[in-house]
């Protein structure tokens, strides 16, 4: 089977994942007890605009048409407006999903960067003191409780040394006064430093153990033996043969934490004050803004399944011989 | 003289339970065009002493004395970036397991232009001109060098694991159990490929097996190994029409064959010793029915008996 | 008398396709296959890996249900028999794996590996089936049993090992045991000595073994009969020295050639045969072996080769040949 | 006899591993800062009652006395009450969910592992589709919708979500297990499904078991305290996560280390320590990863 015939089959498989989650959410919201309405009708509006809304949502019908009404407003992405910034939710989200997915993408690509380049290196070293301070170290920080790890880093960097922000995304006096882009950038990125190393600090150490562990599994492959024999420099065989090959682990276990690592992310997020979904689910739900809460947790699985979908057409990529 | 000559080799491995003594006191020779054939049974050190010729042992491996002398120098007193440039140039191998001695995410002609890139400083067109010429001399398609080795079957993988370690002209090529894994036609093909390609290419061979009948078939001269020693070494045809140590005599009878009169064969009593603690004296001494009491108190000398047959039994003939 | 008695014996495997739909394609694994074995008899199975041996094994003491034919047992039909009417049928077969390491539980110790079958089949009192395992124990050469009663398989070699699988096979004392390359893992000097012992036992218990090998010289020693098989099918069956003397079929005849001989002064004649096993994949109508035979005719392609009789006890599938 | 064997071999590697040893040392540690809970309170329920307690010659959060050696939070409670309960709180949260979701996961990879087929296809989708779903957003949505935070309710939903990785491993184990000649040898005796999943593939499964169990762990007590962190946790408890909330909330964070560092440590450590359990486990139960 081609690459392109596995990611269509991939890509239905997501669909219907998707689909299935859409489903639990609307089973669980339909589960709690009282009116469904109330979860997309504010206390505050006008019986009208209530009324409207139990139309525009199908309340006032059957379950399963409601559950109509429900996938075909997801699919089109209206979830209502939400109660507390009284806006339509998609703005808002995307908006949200947006400043996530940089802190997430810069996060993942340098903690799998940093942590497969340590892993592989002390695989090669097995046994050596480097080997053990890393893997002491690794096994330390991949237990860290994430918002804990925040604070410290706040404390240290912020509080002490007063090096960067406390939190937010962005400085708004700074943004008031017409910046120019380059302020824009340099004040950008000043507030993404701390919660980027947050994210990097919680995330190298999975990726450098499971690298390493795969590493000493594939060193012991035939193929390994047959590089040297043929006279290869140690690190082409490390970088070329071992690490090339011990990767596909590390690739299978990303898309399998990708889901945990969102979890991770709300607590930076909280710590950080840093504006993304994550945070706004934990803010929303605090608040009982039911409609961006039902909303941002569709989005957040949503962005789960993608990034699942797009490690694994990596690793079909990687491996020749994944012929499912 | 001999294209390789190992005096004395003594490896041990280093394990949790103690030292493997894995081999003790091994010496031979290997003239110039010759094949010669290492036959023992797993555990007694056979692969061990073609990985050491390579300098691969693994890391808890350690040669605690002798030497392995290739053209005059000693391979163990070389750095490793001296052996760097013996491998395959020099010296090649095919391994024991073909199956996984290719690298499953690249395809096969990179991984052998990889070996040929790393000591020869030449075009890319003529390397690839050469790897087919090599897939000819193994008979395959050179066409299907462009596959990945997943889409090769058993005798094919073997076949490309050949091409391969002939990639640089290496002067000696150590083969460990070749066919092992194959089946009996497609092993039969193998060996009579490395045969011809011997012959035409007039290359000294080390070829490692357990099968005593394919050893037979291939080499020229024999060594029989025991429990980490060699016991035996001549030429093919003296060795099998007149054994002289009783191991030998005894693995000699342990095979059925399909030829000739169909006789019940009667086993070497016992099982191979444990080389975390090898029997006193001669390693064999417990399951041969010669043995004497000075066999359990000193280790036999290994001593050219008649001319080119060496043996280490106190009790030759 | 016929102890097991097969006739059109046939194992097809669906090719798994995707996630609910079943392919339409078939693996032949055993394609009609007929052979008997007589009571006290070692029949040899051989043939290359791939060719459907293990799956008859396998097919013979009901790991497998076959798609068709019969194997009778003691004249009784086994092929089709399921639950409590099997399990009966159990206590009369036995088998023997080829890897010494994975035949027995790691966790089981030999007393325990080696009473399975009786507690299984709720045969005698604890202290009973502690008698019958010190004897099966005996019986397989391990003596003074006591010593090993209490052992894991990882404080044995691979030569005890095997023998607590026999033990173990034969302490419900079976009429048939199907062999699956029991000696294959072993080394050369304790291969010997596991062969011998099957030798012995069968005379001492007379039973009646089927002995799954590729390697022809074992089969040779082993066996009063060998059959070969190619792609699913038995193309020759015959006595041993008949048919290693006297062999009809092209396959056999280069199946034998490519055997290497342990005597360097000894030349034999190769007999080389083109290109590779085809796919058992729903094979096409004709002889398997026509792509690669020397004798090739236009018939050979359209039709099936019948059993020819060469003499008496040997059979052969082969249109060329004319009895 | 059988399982004493099998187990001491297993331990004396164990032991021999400093990661263990240092894991198993931490482990013992919570486990008496848990029993020391009820201890410490029963002085003075009034003053040292995790919860409810107060110390009225205390105001406002203070530093380590005598008397508190941890000093108070905002409210003048006693900080080691918390901190000792808190231990015994994970570890119910812990070893609950531990023992569940690796229930689940292990029956359902024997189950899928063993029957193959449609029943395999269904519950290896399932698991797929439950390894996607965000686990902590989902929580923290329950919360919302039901509003009553309970602890039992989020061990039940951890435990509901968390077998997914256990499932996976075990089912592949089971499938290779499944080929071995023993088990094809004990069903030519007659042997039923039920003992061979029970005799035969379950012990070999154990240790695996045993492996993914401190892997539920470690999940189940960060998960739980992120939720307390969050202000989403049961609020009759005190939790670690719990303090450290207090502690962002109340605006202390930086002022006062003495209450910062000790929740967010223990938090930290006692997931090591079953991690670093499960981590030794691992080179003992897969020895491809030992040096050879």
């Amino acid at each position: 089977m081609s690459l392109r015939r596995y990611t269509v089959m991939r890509f239905i498989q997501l669909l219907v994942t998707f689909f299935i989650v859409m489903t639990l959410i609307f089973i669980l919201f339909r589960l709690m007890p009282g009116d469904p309405g109330v979860f997309l009708i504010s206390p505050k509006m006008s019986e009208a605009a209530k009324e409207t809304i139990r139309e525009q949502f199908g309340l006032t019908k059957s379950i399963p048409e409601q559950y109509i009404f429900f996938i075909k407003n997801t699919l089109k992405g209206e979830f209502g407006d939400s109660f507390y910034y009284g806006r339509p939710v998609k703005d808002i989200l995307f908006e949200k999903i947006l400043n996530s997915i940089v802190l997430f993408t810069f996060g993942a690509i340098l903690a799998y960067a940093i942590g497969m380049t340590i892993g592989k290196i002390i695989a090669w070293k097995r046994g050596s003191k480097t080997d053990t301070f890393f893997t002491m170290v690794g096994l330390g920080f991949w237990t860290f409780f994430p918002p804990w790890l925040g604070l410290i880093l706040i404390w240290i960097f912020s509080y002490r040394l007063d090096l960067f922000p406390l939190g937010g995304m962005i400085t708004p006096d700074v943004w008031a006064f017409n910046p120019t882009l380059s302020q824009k950038i340099i004040d950008f990125l000043h507030h993404l430093a701390l919660p980027l190393m947050a994210y990097v600090l919680m995330w190298f150490a999975g990726s450098m153990l499971i690298m390493r562990n795969s590493m000493l599994e594939t060193l012991r492959e035939d193929y390994i033996l047959t590089a040297k024999a043929k006279g290869l420099k140690d690190k082409v065989v490390r970088d070329k043969h071992a690490a090339r090959n011990a990767m596909l682990p590390v690739v299978t276990s990303f898309s399998m934490s990708i889901a945990f690592s969102f979890g991770g992310g709300v607590l930076i997020e909280t710590v950080f004050s840093w504006p993304g979904i994550g945070r706004t689910i934990v803010d929303v739900t605090l608040l009982q803004d039911y409609p961006l809460a039902q909303a941002s947790f569709m989005v957040i699985t949503l962005a789960v399944l993608i990034a699942n979908f797009a490690a694994d057409i990596v690793y079909a990529y990687l491996d020749p011989r994944v012929k499912y | 003289m001999g294209i390789i000559e190992i005096e004395n080799l003594k490896i041990y491995y280093k394990t949790v339970k103690g030292y493997v003594k894995a081999v003790e006191n091994v010496s031979f020779n290997i003239e110039k065009g010759e094949t010669m054939g290492l036959v023992g049974e797993s555990g007694c050190g056979k692969t061990t002493i073609g990985m050491s010729i390579m300098r691969l042992l693994p890391r808890n491996a350690k040669i605690i004395g002798g030497k392995i002398i290739f053209e005059g120098e000693d391979l163990i007193k070389k750095r490793e970036e001296e052996m760097e440039k013996i491998r395959w140039k020099e010296i090649s191998m095919i391994f024991q397991a073909a199956m996984n001695a290719l690298n499953p995410v690249y395809k096969i002609e990179n991984q052998i232009l990889e070996a040929i890139y790393a000591h020869e400083n030449i075009s890319k067109k003529e390397a690839v001109e050469r790897v087919s010429r090599l897939y000819s001399l193994v008979g395959i398609d050179p066409r299907r060098a462009k596959e990945y080795p997943h889409e090769y079957s058993g005798g094919m993988k073997q076949r490309a694991v050949i091409a391969m370690a002939l990639a640089c002209n290496p002067k000696f090529i150590i083969a460990d159990e070749p066919t092992t894994a194959l089946d009996v036609m497609v092993q039969d093909q193998i060996i009579s490929e490395i045969k011809e390609i011997q012959k035409k290419l007039q290359m000294t061979m080390m070829y490692i097996s357990h099968d005593i009948s394919v050893i037979a078939e291939t080499c020229k001269r024999i060594g029989v190994m025991y429990a980490g020693g060699i016991v035996e070494y001549a030429d093919a045809i003296p060795l099998f029409k007149k054994p002289l140590h009783p191991y030998t005599k005894a693995l000699m009878n342990s095979f059925p064959s399909i030829k000739g009169e169909k006789k019940k064969l009667t086993p070497v009593p016992g099982e191979p010793p444990n080389l975390l603690n090898p029997p006193s004296g001669c390693r064999f001494h417990p399951r041969c029915s010669k043995a004497k009491s000075l066999c359990r108190k000193k280790a036999p000398k290994f001593v050219e008996y008649q001319h080119r047959h060496f043996v280490a039994c106190h009790y030759v003939g | 008398m016929k102890l097991i008695e097969v006739t059109d014996l046939k194992k097809y495997f669906p090719v798994r396709k995707g996630i609910f739909s079943k392919s339409d394609k078939y693996v032949h694994a055993v394609d009609g296959i007929n052979f008997s074995v007589e009571e006290g008899k070692i029949l040899g199975l051989a043939g290359e890996s791939g060719c459907g041996k293990t799956t008859v094994s396998k097919l013979l003491v009901r790991l497998l249900e076959p798609t068709n034919g019969k194997i009778l047992l003691e004249g009784e039909d086994i092929a089709h028999k399921k639950g409590k009417k099997l399990k009966e049928f159990r206590k009369k077969m036995q088998m023997i794996f080829q890897d010494p390491y994975g035949s027995l539980n790691p966790r089981f110790t030999v007393m325990d590996t080696v009473a399975e079958p009786l507690i299984i089949q709720g045969i005698g009192t604890p202290e009973e089936r502690e008698d019958a395992v010190a004897k099966a124990l005996d019986i397989v050469g391990l003596k003074s049993p006591e010593e090993f009663l209490f052992r894991y398989p990882h404080e044995l070699s691979g030569g005890q090992r095997q023998r607590v699988a026999i033990a173990r096979a034969l302490v419900i004392e079976p009429k048939f045991v199907a062999a699956d390359e029991p000696v294959s893992m072993l080394d050369v000097s304790i291969r010997l000595g596991v062969m011998n012992l099957m030798l012995e036992l069968r005379d001492r218990l007379n039973l009646t073994i089927v002995f799954v090998t590729h390697d022809l010289a074992c089969a040779r020693y082993m066996s009063d009969e060998i059959a070969i098989m190619y792609l699913g099918e038995i193309v020759e069956i015959a006595p041993t020295e008949e048919l290693i003397n006297n062999p009809k079929h092209p396959y056999t005849k280069a199946l034998l050639s490519s055997v290497p001989i342990p005597d360097p002064s000894e030349k034999r004649k190769r007999i080389e045969v083109k290109g590779r096993v085809s796919t058992p994949i729903d094979p096409p109508h004709g002889c398997r072996f026509a792509p690669r035979c020397p004798h090739v005719t236009a018939k050979c392609k359209k039709k099936d080769p019948h059993n020819v009789r060469v003499s008496d006890k040997h059979l052969v599938a082969c249109h060329s040949f004319k009895s | 006899m059988k399982i004493i064997r099998g187990k001491s071999k297993t331990w004396d590697l164990f032991i021999k591993s400093t990661l263990g040893k240092v894991g198993l040392g931490l482990l013992i540690t919570f486990a008496i800062m848990a029993v020391l809970s009820p201890i410490w309170i029963a002085r003075n329920p009034q003053i040292y009652d995790p919860l409810t307690g107060k110390d009225p010659n205390v105001f406002g959060s203070i530093p380590p006395t005598m008397a508190h050696p941890l000093g108070t939070d905002q409210l003048g409670r006693d900080l080691l009450s918390q901190l000792l309960k808190g231990s015994q709180i994970a570890f119910l949260v812990g070893i609950s969910v531990g023992v569940f979701s690796t229930s689940i996961g292990t029956l359902i990879g024997l189950i899928s592992g063993y029957y193959r087929g449609k029943i395999e296809i269904v519950l290896m989708r399932l698991t797929d589709i439950v390894m996607t779903l965000p686990l902590l957003p989902l929580l923290i949505v329950i919360s919302g919708i039901f509003g009553r935070k309970d602890i039992r309710m989020i061990v039940l939903v951890l435990s509901l979500a968390g077998w997914t990785l256990a499932a996976r491993v075990i089912r592949s184990q089971t499938l290779t297990l499944k080929e071995r000649p023993y088990i094809e040898s004990a069903r030519v005796s007659g042997a039923s499904n039920m003992r061979i999943i029970f005799k035969h593939i379950a012990p070999n499964i154990l240790p695996l078991t045993f492996l993914y169990m401190t892997i539920g762990v470690t999940y189940a007590i960060l998960t739980e305290a992120g939720l307390g962190f969050l202000g989403l946790s049961d609020p009759t408890i005190s939790s670690w996560g719990m303090m450290l909330q207090w502690c962002f909330m109340s605006g202390y964070t930086f002022k006062a280390l003495y209450w910062m560092i000790p929740p967010g440590l223990c938090i930290s450590a006692l997931a090591l320590s079953f991690y670093l359990v499960g981590y030794a486990m691992e080179e003992i139960v897969n020895p491809r990863l030992r040096e050879r």
